[in-house]
Order: structure tokens, then C-alpha cells, then sequence
């Protein structure tokens, strides 16, 4: 087939479209990327959808869809890593990740985040705020968004004072600055793992592979995210 | 031929209806709420009665005993609703034609002959909406003419109509009945409409009917105040055609008795069978025939009975030969003439006065 | 002005809409009328059920509906497997599963204005159309549809709308692929997704606004045209 | 009093009505699609005419020159419509006593006493829904009398009821217009009602007024062929209640010119003033004066025209004194009779033909 | 038996997107009947306009007029400034925040049936009531809504259930905050996106049917009664 498609988490819409025009214009096949919640997809290729390659924003979500062969085991691979930030709206001052210092800069506000429960980014939000130990603090006066983006744009529009996002998030934002990053070991670590699916189409181990080419790092690099060693 | 004897309830009310009708039309009439429309709703199939039997024609149209049911659809009804019920969508020649185009009727009247006689071609491309009172059950009225119907049911068809459109109605109705054979089953209040233009009158009270037959003999043998709520008594007298005189457009009408009665202006011919509806009230009493007077019909008669009625009147019941004639006089009158049984007095009937309903030969079979 | 021309891929995703939501229109609006009428006219066991069972797409989050429908009629569900057998009909993640998907989220929305039009007919008109010997569904097609109209073109600009804007049930059903189930609604949210993507977002965003308002205004159009129709004003 | 005098149009019918009419009833005439029901919509405020003035008992309700509009609501109009537009959902007695819990009318008739008159007590609890034809119309009017109007507008009222109910409800109009001085606009087909009810005629005919005034001077004036639509014609005989006679229950009414009539059953007191409407077709004409006859009218007087009419009739035209009657005879017996102008013949009128129609004191004011 | 016992969090969710729908309805209501007499019996300028507004939020994706709910009514938006200075009225993540996304998204489908109910109404009927001096607001009252009854309780049928369901425009708007404005809908979402979710979700789902079914029954019900009242049957 002349033809890859990818099921891709919404957080990656930007880079793997770069990368997709990049991989057409070297290759001649074009990608075409279906882009949603990384819930969303790994259901749908559980489903049988007629996707070559499956891109989830966790390792949860590649897991189940392992667990339900939806996927190549042999296959998965990360091809990307992401950090946790705390962000303000612009020209904000940089903030310590302490408990007085959240609740003073939040004030009656709220701090957004990717919803704890069903995004991933707030998974590793909540996972930050715990073992910093501020989530007793700040876990009544969360903002939980239906994605990361609801999440950025409400800091970015200063509907919420503060907001937990990844940094490639805050790297393309303009409106916000990033206030402090989370560190590394206080969350598991944020990882995109791509693989075939048990259905995929001939070629398309091509696009995975040229996903950790060195193009595709630098587009990913452009677009905020941490490219996998 | 209407054959009916159902039993059957609308919400509350009770209905009882028994009569049989030879070919011809026949008149429902009854007071307000007594169960008309209600009857001719379940001749027409829209209101299943509990039992009973329902035959036009001799074909049976509902049995409760044989389990037959014909639907509303294969009943070929005309009926000209109450209320009209036009389709507010349809143009009102859509409306007329739409048992031709909707339900596959044969056409046998014409639509120009029909729009015609009722006023409404210059209606035709208009909806029903902002039709006048009169205009919207004329419209009804040529829907169900033209619905090739083997029954027509009129309830109150021109109660809204004005004296010139219903004169030139009625008699159509009667040409078709006659032309035709069509029953029709006709609802109405005006007396005068019934008995110019029924056979057979059926009287309902309270859901029963009270009374049925033939129109002479319900006329005759009802109490007037009560069974016809306070219409006017009337006789009718058959006869046959026996001259025309084309000069002054009389015709004489002679009784089976021998006495004649000049009626003018009455399209029969020669042998017809003619019924003559003679109003108590338009009959006069004189003891002696009087001459020189504008009255042209002066008939021999026997006085039979005296019947006092309400207030200052009196029925005087007189016999010509078999056929019988009132007269409703003063009592005043009564007394000054001497008035008693067995006395041999002077009917005087204006001809002008006289209700026309052709016969035709059709009823004579029956 | 090139502000006012449509991208490739605008075109594309305002065509499929409107493919969608035509035929989602088109296959659920025979049924809604059957439905509406049923509903108020006949009365049956079962009926508040399947009342019920009409509206849940509405009271479920679409997202449940999409998956409902995904483990129905997807590749791997029993109706999709049946379909794909017997008639070689497949909603996989292809445009008509967006328009199953669209159908059935506005299912409901066609079906009450319907319903409601046909219990404000006077069953009397019918009546004398039968009386006129008109069969049942000749009456039903000259006397008591078009006299419902009103309500049917109603409960269509509803679900054409609701077409138009069906997103959750759609991302979920058929996933949001470009060139095939990638609505205007589905670019939108896929514009969100794009830090770069707010000119993108607020460009679709005219564009469903411009679709929808054109649709209202031709139902406005067609309803007056009605309206005259059934008499409120002569010719 | 009610005045006049309105130019406008109801789609692609155009309206011009002029009349003034004092106290009293006054009907408005005229075949089915003349335009009767849109000039009440007009002065009801349902339609707004394009100019002109209406006004009742004095208060203008319309004046374009002047820019005066009352709104429908303050109208204070009781309209009994053509179609009767009872509200669905509401009972009977909701929509009997609409006026006064929704329109803060004042009750002016007890519920009781009009529900009565109406016959529909056993009604009051139904949904007007399933009434029959004729019950929804009597609610109509309960509806409209109850809403304390100061002119009440009847469009038809009693085309669908039977003879009885009507025998009731129009007294009852003459009593509430002679007792409260109500002006009442009645629209109807039947001249019977007409004549007996109103004082003042008004007949349209393609939207315009052809004629207006006194009901005796406008039937006079009438060719009955075509302005009433072949109604028949009538005159209209004044005088006064000069005797009662108790025993017989007969009244004597003195005409103007001295000639009395006798007419049974009136309940009029001595000096009452009285108005009798005596149809052409029930006068006789005789040449000499008879005797021994029941006919109890016997008047002399003087040919003064012979008419011929359509068909086999001819109208003798009449004068007693200056009051005008009209026979209709055939042409056979005028020629038999040998009539000619100047003539002096007896006119016969039997008693109990004639139609009572009260006159009260306020139409002798005119 | 466990399995038919709701959880504490089932609960407080059932019981929260009562209240969202609840007051959704009963605001937007009056608001609805208003706009709907309106569009059906009033000509005037930016009529269409009005129109097509009212439907804009069934044409676009939920997000997006979640978004702009949070532009015009969040803290940060001039109407939430205005309200919350004024008023000290806060839509932004609380309840009534749910229960204003909740009102926007079903109120199209509130006023389409309303407004075709008025549309069926005889004029006539309403000339009657003022002739009889009834002021406009009482024929209103006492002729004109009652007739319109049935399609006004269509119409909240229809926005109850919405009301119940609606789930994208909600959790943009007020997010999903537990207690606050994760209804039933959020909460069920939220189950199908966590991979161990199953079960919960069917249990929501079957919550959501049932209160479903509860309210559709009730309004057949009370759609009857209404019937009934008119007078297709006497008492
Ligand atoms: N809005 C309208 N548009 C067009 N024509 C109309 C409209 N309203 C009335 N007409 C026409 O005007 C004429 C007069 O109507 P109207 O209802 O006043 O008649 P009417 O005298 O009351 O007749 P009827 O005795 O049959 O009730 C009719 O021919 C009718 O069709
Ligand atoms: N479905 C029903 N439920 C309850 N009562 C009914 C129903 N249908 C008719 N009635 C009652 O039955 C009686 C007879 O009604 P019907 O319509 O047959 O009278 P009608 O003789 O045609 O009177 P009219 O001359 O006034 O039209 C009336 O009192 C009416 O109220
Ligand atoms: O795109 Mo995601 O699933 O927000 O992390
Ligand atoms: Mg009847
Ligand atoms: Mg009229």
C-alpha cells in the first residue's frame, strides 16, 4: 500500500503532521493520521479499525491494547518522551513547587489540569502533586480539563491562574510561561510508545522506523517533545 | 333500500336506531343532540356499533351476527359532514376530485356539472381556509357528489346556505335520487326541507328512534308539539298527473279519490305520481263553496275530527274519500262556523301554498 | 481574500458533512416518520420502550453511544459482521459509519416533532378521506403527511443540525480519519488540538456557522412556503 | 345604535358597508359569500378596515379620520361566531363563564338563567369536543351573552338548531333586546327569523350594502327574485293592540287606516304598538266579500299594481289605506278574478298565518 | 444485591446531573416558551438571525461551545466579570456553570417543538378569547399555552434528556470535578477512558438508562393527561 495510517494521540497532532509531510516527501506514501484520545483509539483498534500503526500518549493504553492483541508486541517502541510542567499566563514570576506558594499564587482560582481520571496528562499530574506532596493542597481546587489543551487555554485566556501541562504544550503556547517543572522521577515517566497493529499493511514498519529516524527527532525536538533515546 | 337496526355507544350517550327505508331519501330529524350525527357516523363506518345489522341496498354493510364489517373505505358513502372537514392543504377543486384522484372513484357526475349547480367555479383554485360559511359546505356537498357514492348521508348540508342555493339544490338532489336511484340519508331540522324532499322520515329521540315510515303516515300520526318540537303539522296527498295546462303552467293533480288540485309550476308530466304536502295552516274551511276568489282549489271534504290544540287553535282533521287533510283553524273560527263531526265543509288550498315533491316511479314499486 | 477561500482540506471535511449529514438525514427520515406516527397513533406493548429506547442517544454522553455502536457495528460486532457478510455493507470507520453514527444521535430529535405533528392532526380529516375511499396509505401520503409537514421539516432542521454537529459519537465510532470520517466538527476539534491551529479553528468555525445558517434559512423558506400551502394566506 | 360606514378587504374581497341602525336588532342579509361574516369581523376589530368609521351607542370604535382603533378586547363585543370556536380545553362552564374569569367582565345574566334558556345544563362538565353540531352552537351563544357585551353580533346562530330551540332562544333575543336595549347584529339565511326578530335590515350583496333601514320599508322596496335570493315577499302591516279578547285568546289590531286584524295568541298588552309580517303567498284574493269561512281577515281594499312574477304567478299589489299588501296569486285566477288597477277586491288572511313580531317602545321613538 | 446498590460517587453523580438538567430546564423554560411565541407569531428584523442562533449550538462540536461558554461566561470572560461583579454570580466550574452548558446545548431542542406547537394553533381560537376582553397576557395564559401544552412538554422532554447527556460542552466549560460538575455523563466518559473502566461504565450506563426511561414514562404519562384534557376523550 501507498498508504499509512496512524492512530495518534491528540497531543502529537502537530509534530507527526510535520513528520507525515516529511515522511511523504522522502517516501512518496503518504501518512494520514487519525488523531484523538488515546482511549479512544486503542478501543477503536481493539475494534479492528483499519489502522496500520497505533501511537498512544501512555504506556496504560499500549498496554491494553497488548493485552487484547490488538497490536505487535515485538513492535512497540517509544518514540518520544515528554516532561511536566507548571505553567502561568505570560510574565508570570517563577514559582516554587511548594504548598504555600501554589495556594498563594491560585488565590480563589483554580489550577487546571488534563482530567486525573481519563487523560494521561493528568495522570502524571496527579502523580507529580502526590509525591511532591502538595496534592492534598491542591486537589480540591483542581480544574480538571477534557484534555490538555482546555487546560493550556484556560491559562493562556487566564481563566485559571495555574495549569499543569506538558511542556511541549507550554513550548508552542505563547501566551503562557512555564513557572516550574515537575521533576522527572516524581511521575511515571511520560512516554509515547508507537506500534504496528496485527492488521497492518505492508511498508508501514516503514514509517514506524522512520519515526526514530533523525527527521522525525528534529520535528519532534521543534515541537517540544523529548525525542527517545 | 337503507336497512338499520344497530345498537351502539358514543362516549356516554346510547344509541338504539331501527328503520328500514325503500329507495328514495330519508330524513333523520330529531332535535339538537338526539343522536343523529351519531347514526349516520355509524352507517358511514367511523363508529363501530356493539351489534345490530347495517345493509344499503341489500348488500350488507355491517353484521354483528356474521362478523362482517366492510370498512369505511368500501363503504361508498358520500357524506357531507356537520363540520365540513375540507382539506385545509387542497385546493378546492383538489378537494372536489379527491375521490376520483385519492380514492380511484369512478367519475360518474361530471365536475363542471357539479360546480355549476353549487356557485363555486369561481373558488376552485382557492384553500379552504377563508371560504365563507356557505362556500365551505358547498364545497362539501360536491366532494361527496362526486365520490360515486351508493349512499349519500347529508347532515345538515344547508343549514349555512341561503334560500336562492338551497332552491337550487334541493331539487338537483331530488333529480339525482330520481335519475340515479341514489339513496340519501338527510339530516335536517327544516320541516319543510323533509317533507318536500324525503320518503320516508325517521324521527329520533334521546338515541331511539321514536319513529320511522313512510312521511305521510310519521306526519300523520305524530304529535306535532312534542315528537316534531313544535313544527307545523302537515298532510300529504298522492295523486296522478292528469292535465297540463301549458297557458297559465298548472297542472291538475287528481286524488285516487276523483278530486282534483291545481298546482302550477310543477314540471311532471302526464301519468306522474305526484305527493302534495299541504300545511295545516294554509287550510282554510268555508260551509258553503265560495265563488270569485283567488283560491283555486276548492275541495269537498268531511269533517272527521276536532283536535284542540296549544293556545287559541284547533286541528280540524277532514276526510277526502280515504286521504286525509287538516286544517288548522281559530277555535274562535271553529265556533262561529259550527264545526262537528260528520259535517261536510269547503277545504280552500291556495296553489301557491303548495309544497312540490315529485315521486317517481321508483317509490310507487315499493 | 484569500481569507475567504476554502483550504483543500476545508473543502473536504465541509463536503463529507454535508454527505454525512445528507444521509443520515435521508435513511432516519423515512424511519422517523414511520416511528412519529407509530408513536402517536397506534398504541402497542412495548411502546413506552421503544420511546425510551429512541431518546438514549440523547441521554447517553455521545462518547457511550459511539462505543455502543462501535461494539455493534464495528468490524468485530454482530451487525457490522452481518451487514458486511450478507449485504458486503460496512460502517467501519468509513463515512457511512459517520453517518450512522449522525443518524442515530439526531434519531431523536426527528422523531418528537414528528410524532408531535401527527397528534395535532384531527383524525376527523382522515376520516373523510377514507370516507372518499382514499386506502390507508393513500390517506397517510395525501391527507396526513402533508398536513404534518410542518412538524417533519421541524424535527429535520433539528437532526440536519444536530448531523452537522456531531462530534463525540462520530471520534468514537468511526475514529477521525481525513478524507473519510473527518467532519467539519471533527476538524475543528482536531484544529484545537494544534497550538498553531486557532486561525485553522476559527475559520471552520464560520464555515459550520455559515452551513448552518444557510440550512435554518432555507428551512424558514420551505416552512412559509408551507404554511401558505395549508391556507394561512390564499395563493 | 350602530353606525356604519367602512371601506376594506379580506384577501381579494372587497368590503364597502354602509348602514345605521337605531336601537334594536338588526340583520344582516344576504346570500352565502356576500360578505357578512367579514363586515362583523370588522366591526368585532378582527379585521381593520382600510377607512371609515364604526360606532355603537354613540362610542366610536373605529374612526380612521380620527385615528381611533379600540382594541377587540375592549370592543366589548359579544360574538357568537360563525364557527362556533369554543376553546378545547376548557369545559363547557369554563367556556361559558370565559368572560368574566379571563376577561374581568362583569356578570350581568346569571350563569343559571342562560344556561337554561340554552338547554345545557347536562353539559357543563364535557369537553366541547365531542358535542353534537348543534350543542356547540348553543354554547356559543351562552358564551357571548354572558360576556356582557354592549352589541351583540350573531353570525348565523341558529342555522343548526331545531325548530323547538328556536321557538325558545329568540324571544328570549327579543326580550333582552327590548329589556336591556342590547343592540344585536344577526346575520342569518332565514327570513322568517329576520323579519320576526329585527328592526332594521341590512342586505349585502358582493360585499356592498344594497339596502339598509327599517325592515318594512326595505322589504318593500326589494325585488325579492334577486336581492333576497328568492325569498318571498312579505309586507309589513303596523298598528295597535285596540282589544283582547280573552275566551278565543285573539287580539285585535287596530291598522292606522282603521281595517282591523285579528291574530291569535299575542302576548301584547292594549295600546302596543305591533308589527305584522304577512307573506304574499298567504293572502287570497276574493270579489266580493265571502262569509261562512274560517279565514277570519277579510280586508277591503284597492289593486293598485299587478306584478307578474317568474312562472305561473303574478303579484297583486295592495293598499289598505297607506299601507301596501302584497298577494300572490296565479295568473289563471287573476285572470279568472279579471283584476285590474284600481280595483276594489277583499283580501283574505287567515289568522293563524301570520307572524308576530313585537314592536317596544323604542322603535316607535325613531 | 451489591451490584444494584449505587455507590456513594454513583449517587452523588445521579443526584448532581438531576439538578444540572433540572435547573437547566426550568431556567431556559420560560426563556424558551418566550422565543418560541416569539419565532412562531412575530415578523421582525433578524428573525432568521435569531433563529439560526439559537440552533448554532447544535451545529457546532460541543468543545467549541464549551469553549465559548468559557469566553463569554468564565472567569476571565466579560459576561462572567459582569455577573460575578454584579450579581456575585459564578458559572466557572461549579454546578450551575454545568447547568448553564446544559440549558445552552438543549435549548434549540426546547424551542423548535414549542415553537411549532404555536404555529398550530388556530388564531382564531385567540381572536375569540380577546373578543371576550381577555387582556393578551391572560389569552396567553389560558388559551394560548394551554393548547400549546404538548409540544411545550415535547420540547422538555426532549431538553431534559439532553440535559442529562450532554457531555462535551460540560466538561470544557466546568471541567469534570468530582461533587461539582462531574455529572453522570462526565462520569461515565470518564470510566470508558480508564482502561480498568468497564464495569463501571456499564453500571452508568445502566443508571442513565433508567433514569431515562423514568422521565420519558412520566412525561407519556402526563402527554395523555394533556390529550386527554383537551378532549380526545370527555373526563
Ligand atoms: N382572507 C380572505 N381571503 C380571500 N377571500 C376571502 C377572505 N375572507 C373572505 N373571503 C371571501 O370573501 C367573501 C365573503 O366572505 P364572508 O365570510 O364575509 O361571506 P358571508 O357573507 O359570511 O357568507 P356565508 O353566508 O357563506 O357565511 C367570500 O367569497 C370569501 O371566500
Ligand atoms: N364521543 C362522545 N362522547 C360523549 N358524548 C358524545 C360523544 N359523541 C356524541 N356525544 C353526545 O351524544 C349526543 C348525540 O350527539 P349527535 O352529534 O349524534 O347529535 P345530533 O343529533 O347530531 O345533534 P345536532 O343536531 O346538534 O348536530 C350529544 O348529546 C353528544 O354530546
Ligand atoms: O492526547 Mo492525550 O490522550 O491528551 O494525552
Ligand atoms: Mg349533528
Ligand atoms: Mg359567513
Amino acid at each position: 500500500a501507498d498508504k499509512v495510517t496512524v492512530f495518534a494521540a491528540a497531543s502529537l497532532t502537530d509534530a507527526l503532521s510535520a513528520i507525515g509531510k516529511d515522511f511523504q516527501a522522502e517516501t512518496g506514501k503518504e501518512a494520514v493520521f487519525s488523531f484523538a484520545g488515546s482511549g479512544t483509539l486503542a478501543r477503536q483498534v481493539e475494534a479492528k479499525a483499519p489502522a496500520d500503526l497505533f501511537i498512544s500518549a501512555d504506556e496504560a493504553w499500549m498496554a491494553y491494547t497488548v493485552e487484547k492483541e490488538a497490536v505487535d508486541p515485538a513492535t512497540v517502541r517509544v518514540i518520544a518522551e515528554n516532561e511536566l510542567v507548571l505553567v502561568g499566563p505570560k510574565g508570570a514570576e517563577k514559582l516554587e513547587l511548594t504548598a504555600e506558594a501554589i495556594t498563594g499564587r491560585l488565590g480563589d482560582g483554580r489550577l487546571a489540569i488534563a482530567d486525573p481520571e481519563t487523560v494521561p496528562a493528568g495522570r502524571y499530574g496527579k502523580q507529580s502533586l502526590e509525591s511532591t506532596g502538595l496534592w492534598d493542597t491542591v486537589s480540591g481546587k483542581l480544574a480538571p480539563m477534557e484534555n490538555v489543551r482546555v487546560a493550556l487555554a484556560s491559562v493562556a485566556r487566564g481563566d485559571t491562574p495555574l495549569g499543569i501541562v506538558y511542556s511541549s504544550d507550554a513550548f508552542v503556547e505563547a501566551d503562557v510561561d512555564v513557572l516550574a517543572v515537575f521533576p522527572r522521577e516524581s511521575h511515571t515517566p511520560i512516554r509515547y510508545p508507537a506500534a504496528l497493529t496485527v492488521g497492518a499493511s505492508e511498508g508501514s514498519a516503514a514509517f514506524l522506523e522512520y519515526l526514530s529516524g533523525n527527521a522525525a527527532r528534529k520535528r519532534l525536538e521543534e515541537a517540544g517533545f523529548t525525542p527517545a533515546n | 333500500m337503507i336497512e338499520v337496526d344497530i345498537k351502539g355507544r358514543a362516549g356516554q350517550f346510547a344509541v338504539h336506531a331501527q328503520f328500514t327505508a325503500p329507495q328514495g331519501v330519508t330524513s333523520l330529524f330529531g332535535p339538537s343532540g338526539a343522536g343523529k350525527s351519531t347514526v349516520t357516523r355509524m352507517i358511514a363506518g367511523l363508529l363501530k356499533p356493539e351489534e345490530g345489522r347495517i345493509a344499503v341496498n341489500g348488500e350488507v354493510l355491517f353484521d354483528s351476527a356474521r362478523g362482517i364489517d366492510v370498512s369505511v373505505q368500501n363503504r361508498r358513502i358520500g357524506h357531507v359532514f356537520q363540520d365540513s372537514r375540507l382539506f385545509p392543504h387542497l385546493s378546492v377543486k383538489s378537494n372536489l376530485t379527491f375521490a376520483r384522484w385519492a380514492g380511484r372513484r369512478s367519475a360518474d357526475r361530471s365536475l363542471t356539472e357539479v360546480v355549476e349547480l353549487l356557485g363555486i367555479g369561481h373558488l376552485l383554485n382557492r384553500k379552504p381556509g377563508k371560504l365563507s360559511g356557505g362556500e365551505r359546505q358547498r364545497v362539501a356537498i360536491g366532494r361527496a357528489l362526486l365520490s360515486s357514492p351508493r349512499l349519500l348521508i347529508m347532515d345538515e348540508p344547508l343549514a349555512s346556505l341561503d334560500q336562492a342555493r338551497k332552491a337550487d339544490i334541493l331539487p338537483y338532489l331530488d333529480r339525482l335520487r330520481s335519475e340515479t336511484g341514489l339513496p340519501i340519508l338527510y339530516v335536517s331540522h327544516a320541516m319543510e326541507e323533509v317533507a318536500r324532499l324525503s320518503q320516508t322520515l325517521v324521527i329520533l329521540s334521546g338515541g331511539k328512534t321514536v319513529a320511522s315510515g313512510p312521511v305521510s303516515e310519521v306526519l300523520a300520526s305524530l304529535d306535532p308539539g312534542t315528537d316534531l318540537g313544535g313544527e307545523e303539522t302537515a298532510a300529504l296527498l298522492e295523486g296522478v298527473v292528469a292535465h297540463r295546462d301549458e297557458q297559465w303552467d298548472l297542472v291538475d293533480v287528481a286524488l285516487d279519490e276523483g278530486a282534483v288540485i291545481q298546482v302550477p309550476g310543477l314540471p311532471a308530466s302526464l301519468g306522474d305520481r305526484i305527493r302534495l304536502r299541504i300545511p295545516a295552516r294554509d287550510v282554510s274551511i268555508s260551509l258553503t263553496r265560495p265563488s270569485g276568489i283567488s283560491v283555486r282549489n276548492i275541495l269537498k271534504a268531511k269533517v272527521e275530527a276536532l283536535r284542540p290544540l296549544d293556545g287559541p287553535y284547533v286541528e280540524v282533521v277532514c276526510k277526502i274519500g280515504t286521504q286525509t287533510l287538516r286544517s288548522r283553524i281559530t277555535r274562535a273560527s271553529s265556533a262561529d262556523l259550527g264545526l262537528a263531526p260528520g259535517q261536510c265543509v269547503f277545504l280552500l288550498i291556495k296553489s301557491v301554498t303548495i309544497d312540490q315533491g315529485r315521486v317517481g316511479p321508483a317509490f310507487r314499486e315499493i | 481574500m484569500a481569507f475567504f477561500e476554502l483550504h483543500p482540506q476545508e473543502w473536504e471535511a465541509l463536503s463529507l458533512s454535508l454527505k454525512v449529514a445528507a444521509t443520515a438525514l435521508a435513511v432516519s427520515l423515512p424511519l422517523a416518520v414511520l416511528t412519529g406516527y407509530g408513536l402517536a397513533r397506534w398504541r402497542f406493548p412495548g411502546h413506552g420502550l421503544l420511546n425510551a429506547l429512541i431518546h438514549m442517544p440523547l441521554v447517553m454522553p455521545p462518547v457511550v453511544t459511539g462505543f455502543v455502536l462501535l461494539l455493534v457495528f464495528g468490524p468485530a460486532g454482530p451487525a457490522g459482521q452481518f451487514l458486511s457478510k450478507t449485504f458486503g455493507l460496512s460502517f467501519a470507520f468509513n463515512w457511512m459509519g459517520a453517518a450512522l453514527a449522525a443518524g442515530v444521535m439526531a434519531f431523536p430529535l426527528l422523531v418528537r416533532p414528528i410524532r408531535l405533528a401527527f397528534e395535532a392532526i384531527d383524525p376527523k380529516l382522515e376520516e373523510a378521506a377514507t370516507s372518499l375511499g382514499a386506502p390507508r396509505l393513500i390517506t397517510f401520503a395525501v391527507v396526513t403527511f402533508p398536513l404534518a409537514l410542518p412538524g417533519v421539516l421541524g424535527g429535520a432542521v433539528l437532526a440536519f443540525a444536530k448531523a452537522m454537529g456531531e462530534f463525540g459519537a462520530t471520534i468514537t465510532f468511526v475514529s477521525n480519519i481525513p478524507g473519510e470520517t473527518r467532519t467539519l466538527a471533527l476538524a475543528l476539534y482536531t484544529a484545537t488540538q494544534t497550538p498553531s491551529g486557532d486561525v485553522m479553528a476559527f475559520r471552520l468555525t464560520i464555515i459550520s456557522a455559515a452551513v448552518a445558517l444557510g440550512a435554518l434559512l432555507l428551512s424558514e423558506l420551505l416552512a412559509r412556503h408551507l404554511r401558505r400551502r395549508i391556507g394561512a394566506a390564499d395563493d
